[in-house]
């Protein structure tokens, strides 16, 4: 098995609304990311899969727990300063809305080399406008769009010109934030096979926040489930799939309309009333990779 | 077999020659015309001058348009066709100054209160609803008094303090929202410093959304000083300009002299439109650029 | 959701009006002292300049202006707390006298064309919108810029010279006619001022409004509105303006500086006895006692709309209540 | 057969600064009673476009160009505003894509159903309104009915709002429903509630409903036929199973093999390489040649008319002329493990 690059555990985030309601956003989350693996992160709007991203990309300080990324535990303002380069050049990450990520009056190249601009870097393929080229190559877009600006591409080809950014770093860790959810079907396709393209390609780590379970089955090797700022099940996604074991993973999975009239008809969804949700509990390993969340009363 | 059906697959289609747009489509042509025109004779108004704006040719007071005046006199005598052209300079000097002036203070204000804390915010946002507070005419004359006798320095620096709050507030909000915006929270996890961001991301979204208000304040500058050196706290009577020709109009009025407040106010009230349609244009740009994504 | 007590709501909106006068007050009253000019001249007209350094050491301390500003400052606020706002150097009465005997002639002006404004804007606007892009829409749009452009002053004297002078329709100044003054003599007094003060305004409120309601007509919550079989005209005016008028409602709450700036304007071409007049005396003549009491007045009104503004926004609207902003801590 | 809803030749264009945009382009379309026609497309293939038309809803730079639509035996495009006041609500109603935007923010939940149920009854007593209010919230499954009648629409959850929604859309019976895109601003699980409560509601009240939507998933779990739309035109409709089991279409076979859910482990999706093409200026043609990998020379030339398979199943694509190739269709049908 090969070594843990990101390592977070009991990590918890708070929002507040208003003076006395408190939302806990994150509640307790852990999980590891080994080097090498696509790790997808399902739930549905409000379980608290984005604010794990953020906290995970240094953009929020979460309110407890620890975020130990190749050692560094980047939780901890004086460890992130020191290990500031490092952090900011292998860890990347790819929005949701590429249309708001991109700076609307900045060109392409630009774009694609602002990161080695903010570094310094030297850009291994001579000047940045080459290697901006040549990352937009890797992405499957043409270097006729390198002078094009945001607002003159389609959502797809904005995407791919977000992925080309995170990229051009040769990151060690990408974390991509719904990164397919604007997009058509027929492009979403296009992108997902990118994704896995360019991940067997260079090798980095991936964290992939999704709410469509079919094409986190599809992508990823590992799956964790969110559900109210708890995560509920982490499994190989293949074991997740066939044999799930939290009631609302069952739920969400028989959710999912299968595009077959005949079998998606004779299937009844099972619901799950939150009201039933058991906040408290540990996560509990019950066959190998396979946990899931349990009470305290099972033990 | 029919050589119409033959399988040829996917091919890139070829995509068809847009028309390239016109350069003037969609801008303001007639007015930015208009106002070149009108800056341009102010400018290098000695080559076409017939009268010395100045002069004071008692003999012919209040005289009305005709082959000698052509725009007529005032009720001291001055040619007033030259004393617009001339009396130009002085008003269009003092909106592009304290449109400029007040651009400077607002950015500096507004940019402090959207990157600082809540509460040194919530200060100077006070401090902005307080000085606002005060009527604008006291505080003019209140300036004026302090820096003693008006020149066309002193009065731009008047009127540029005393307009800046509106856009202030605008570059605080825009300030706000550009620094919750997705690219500045990439910029940000990339590890752009502050002046990265504000170089690259804030500087060229902003000032292109601030523009307009500059240019609006160019308008109400003009108007302001106007309507100062027409109730007298303006320019001396000796400084020729649009507002204090106007302000001869007291006189004009009892003797019914038309020409002497219709003929500048009418140049005033144009260049005011044209400056207005030239904003308002820059402001549906602004919007489109915002919204074409 | 927790609802706040009224009391602490309301006396913190109060004890916050009370602190900003008071830093108006201080600011006016240093600023005003700062300011080069000479007091006794205001009150002694010219016999001031002839004064020897006796007589004016005397007249100075007669008048409390011999001693650091900060002592004057506070006999004035212990006097002010209790009432007293001093008399006025030029007029030599009490100042309150004098603001009253103004004030019902700024009001009635100001009011009425805030009225003017207020309605009109809300009519135009829902106007143009109902006739988007239509031949009246344009019409009014064009109309509306150009009147927007002309400077008040300008336009007043171009309809005195048209009213009063060349058709002699129209008063061209005062309040109402020496001796007389009834209540049509007032009004007619009163046409072309109103009218002034509310053409300067009046556009740029109707295409704010007729603008947020083309914004609102295209919205979601319209076109299932429509779809339910509404018509149009309850569309507009029962679902749009509802959303709108919120903000306009504390547009207009901060708008009233403005309207009253421009009726100062308006009153001086106008010859109108106001307190826009009075205050542009005082100022320009170093009447402190008057200059103060007309700054807090002011001032006042407009902090109070502010605050009044800002209740409203969080009244009217439930949005306003229900949600409050998230607080991220950020680092990084 | 009596068609409730039988659209002719429809053309609707848009007028932008860049020029005219072709958002329907010569489309025919019916829907029977008391079924539920999905519309399937990608973003901007003008099924929204199609919906608004029916009810006249289209923004001010749109037109049709051409076409009749007949609702009920009216001619829609002949109606003037008044007529569609009376038409919008009874004959037919909507539901909209994202509830968090349909509903007015400032006004009660009650309120607003309260006005869709006025709308054509204006005589109705105030307590017969609150009491069909409260039936129609039962109805779409909003239960504490009497306590959520004064809420507002920010205390309610997205699904909440959808039924609130929908409430408003039945509020006059109507005999047509338009969905446009009704789950996809909803959750995975608050979607199959409300797909099975449009069902359910559907076969209850007998009404016939038109359901927009870019997920086949959708389509499979609540539509009886289904039209395929591609850059302004439909390319096949059928019934679900003649779509799902026996499509003929490329495009739509390239949409059923680019799901995930039929994807082989460790295997690329299968991908329609490109883009939709631009509806400023419409290629000429076969709108779907430069991307079909099926594609016939006289693709490229000329756009191939309606075929018919059977009683239901119609598709436009030269692959079904008599002097075309054949094909092999890479997709035999839907089947999951």
């Amino acid at each position: 098995m090969s070594e843990i690059l990101l390592d977070v555990q009991e990590l918890t985030h708070c929002f507040r609304l208003g003076r006395n309601t408190v939302i806990r956003a994150v509640d307790h989350v852990s999980f590891q990311l080994r080097r090498g693996e696509i790790f997808g992160l399902v739930g549905e709007s409000g379980s608290g899969k984005s604010t794990v991203a953020r906290c995970i990309m240094s953009l929020i300080r979460p309110a407890a727990g620890k975020i130990r990324y190749l050692g560094v535990n980047i939780c901890d303002p004086g460890q992130f300063r020191a290990h500031r380069k490092l952090l900011q050049t292998s860890r990347q990450l790819i929005f949701q809305d590429s249309a708001a990520s991109l700076n609307p009056r900045m060109k392409v190249a630009d774009i694609i080399t602002e990161p080695m601009a903010i570094h310094h870097i030297r850009p291994p393929r001579g000047s940045l406008r080459q290697e901006a080229a040549f990352q937009l190559k890797c992405v499957g877009m043409d270097p006729s769009s390198l002078d094009r600006r945001p607002g003159e591409l389609s959502g797809g080809q904005r995407q791919r010109v977000a992925i080309a950014r995170a990229l051009s770093m040769g990151p060690e860790l990408l974390v991509a934030d719904e990164p397919i959810a604007s997009l058509d079907v027929s492009i979403q396709a296009q992108i997902i096979n990118l994704f896995q393209h360019l991940q067997r390609e260079h090798g980095f780590t991936f964290l992939f926040i999704a709410h469509d379970l079919a094409v986190v089955r599809h992508l990823c090797d590992r799956t964790g489930v969110m559900f109210q700022g708890r995560l509920v099940e982490i499994a190989p996604s293949k074991e997740l799939f066939d044999n799930p074991l939290h009631p609302y993973t069952r739920a969400l999975l028989s959710a999912i309309p299968i595009p077959d009239p005949r079998l998606e008809r004779a299937r009844v969804p099972q619901r799950f009333d939150p009201a039933q949700f058991c906040r408290e509990g540990l996560l509990r390993e019950v066959s190998p990779g396979h946990m899931v969340l349990r009470e305290e009363a099972d033990r | 077999m029919d050589e119409r059906f033959v399988l040829i697959g996917a091919r890139t289609p070829v995509p068809p020659p847009l028309p390239a747009p016109k350069w003037y489509d969609g801008k303001p042509v007639c007015s930015m015309a208009v106002l070149a025109f009108i800056m341009l004779g102010c400018l290098c108004c000695e080559v076409f001058l017939p009268k010395d704006p100045a002069y004071m040719d008692l003999l012919h007071a209040a005289v009305p348009p005709g082959s000698e005046f052509w725009f007529g006199s005032d009720t001291m005598g001055r040619d007033i066709f030259s004393m617009i052209w001339y009396g130009g300079r002085a008003s269009l000097l003092i909106g592009f100054l304290s449109a400029a002036i007040s651009a400077v203070l607002a950015v500096l204000f507004g940019a402090v209160s959207g990157l600082a804390p809540k509460w040194l915010d919530g200060l100077v946002m006070r401090l902005t609803e307080i000085f606002l507070s005060i009527p604008s005419l006291l505080l003019i004359v209140f300036l004026q008094a302090i820096l003693g006798r008006a020149s066309v320095w002193s009065l731009s620096l008047v009127i540029g303090i005393t307009g800046w709050t509106a856009i202030a507030k605008v570059v605080r909000s825009e300030v706000r929202q550009l620094r919750n915006s997705e690219y500045v929270l990439a910029s940000r996890c990339m590890g752009g410093g502050f002046f990265h961001i504000l170089r690259k991301h804030l500087a060229p979204n902003f000032f292109s959304s601030i523009m307009f208000m500059v240019v609006m304040n160019v308008r109400s500058a003009i108007a302001a000083e106007s309507t100062l050196s027409f109730m007298g706290i303006g320019l001396p009577l000796e400084v020729i300009s649009w507002g204090g020709m106007l302000s001869l109009s007291e006189k004009a009025l009892l003797s019914g002299a038309w020409w002497i407040i219709l003929i500048p106010g009418v140049f005033l009230v144009v260049t005011l439109l044209c400056v207005t349609n030239i904003g308002s244009w820059l402001r549906g740009e602004g919007e489109q650029r915002g919204n074409n994504l | 959701m927790r609802r706040k007590n009224p009391f602490i709501y309301y006396g913190g909106k109060l004890a916050g009006l009370a602190v900003s006068v008071f830093v108006l007050s201080l600011a006016v009253f240093y600023i005003a002292r700062l300011a080069p000019g000479d007091p006794l001249v205001s009150y002694y007209g010219d016999r001031a300049e002839k004064m020897t350094a006796e007589e004016r050491a005397q007249a100075e301390e007669r008048l409390g202006l011999d001693e650091p500003v900060h002592i004057q400052y506070t006999r004035w606020l212990g006097r002010a707390l209790q009432g007293d706002f001093g008399i006025s150097y030029k007029y030599k009465t009490d100042v309150t006298q004098i603001i009253a005997d103004r004030l019902p002639n700024t009001l009635l002006l100001g009011g009425t064309g805030f009225a003017v404004i207020f309605a009109g804007a809300l009519a135009v606007g829902a106007l143009c919108a109902w006739n988007e892009g239509n031949l009246l829409d344009r019409i009014i749009c064009k109309v509306g810029t150009v009147v927007s452009c002309i400077p008040e002053f300008w336009l007043s004297l171009v309809l005195i010279l048209v009213f009063a002078v060349q058709l002699r329709w129209l008063p061209s100044s005062g309040a109402y006619t020496l001796g007389g003054g009834g209540g049509a003599d007032r009004a007619v007094h009163l046409i072309l001022p109103l009218t002034v003060t509310a053409a300067g305004h009046l556009w740029y409120y109707a295409y704010m409004i007729r603008n947020r309601l083309l914004e609102e007509l295209r919205s979601d919550y319209v076109l299932l509105a429509k779809s339910k079989g509404l018509r149009r005209r309850d569309v507009l005016l029962r679902h749009c303006l509802r959303s709108i008028l919120p903000g306009y409602l504390s547009l207009m709450a901060i708008s009233v500086p403005h309207i009253l700036g421009g009726t100062y304007i308006v009153e001086t071409v106008f010859s109108y006895p106001g307190i826009g007049t009075l205050s542009y005396e005082s100022a320009r003549y170093q009447d402190y006692n008057l200059l103060m009491l007309l700054c807090i007045l002011s001032g006042s009104v407009v902090i109070l709309s502010n605050m009044l503004a800002q209740i409203i926004s969080e009244r009217i609207d439930p949005r306003m209540r229900g949600e409050m902003p998230a607080e991220v801590t950020e680092h990084g | 057969m009596f068609e409730l809803l039988e659209v002719k030749n429809l053309s609707v264009s848009f007028h932008t600064p860049q020029g005219e945009v072709e958002a329907v382009r010569d489309l025919s379309l019916s829907l029977h009673p008391g079924e539920v026609l999905a519309i399937v497309g990608e973003s901007g293939c003008g099924k929204s476009v199609l919906c608004k038309s029916v009810m006249k809803l289209l923004p001010r730079n749109a037109r049709i160009k051409a076409g009749t639509i007949l609702a009920d035996g009216t001619d829609v495009t002949r109606c003037s505003q008044r007529d569609m006041e009376r038409l919008r609500g009874r004959l037919f109603s909507m539901v909209l894509q994202d509830p968090m935007t349909a509903l007015h923010p400032a006004m009660t939940i009650g309120a607003q159903i309260a006005e869709a149920v006025r709308a054509h009854q204006p005589r109705m007593t105030k307590m017969a309104v609150r009491r069909r209010v409260l039936e129609l919230m039962e109805l779409v499954g909003i239960d504490m009915a009497e306590e959520r009648y004064g809420h507002c629409p920010f205390e309610f959850s997205g699904g909440m709002r959808q039924r609130t929604v929908m409430a408003i859309a039945l509020a006059s019976s109507p005999k047509i429903l338009l969905a446009d895109e009704p789950t996809t601003a909803l959750d995975v699980t608050i979607q199959a509630q409300i797909l099975d409560l449009l069902r359910d509601i559907q076969a209850r009240l007998g009404t016939s409903a038109i359901l927009v939507t870019h997920d086949l998933g959708v389509v499979a779990r609540a539509a009886d036929r289904a039209a395929v739309m591609y850059a302004g035109k439909i390319v096949e409709i059928g019934t679900v199973e003649d779509i799902f089991y026996d499509p003929r279409h490329p495009y739509t076979w390239g949409l059923l093999r680019a799901l995930p859910a039929w994807a082989e482990e460790g295997q690329p999706l299968y991908t329609i390489p490109g883009m939709p093409p631009s509806l400023l200026h419409p290629p000429k043609g076969d709108a779907f040649a430069c991307r079909n990998e099926y594609a016939l020379a006289i693709d490229y030339q000329e756009a191939p008319p309606m075929f018919q398979l059977s009683d239901t199943h119609f598709a436009a694509t030269w692959l079904l002329d008599e002097r075309a190739p054949q094909i092999t269709p890479p997709w035999r049908g839907a089947s999951y493990e």
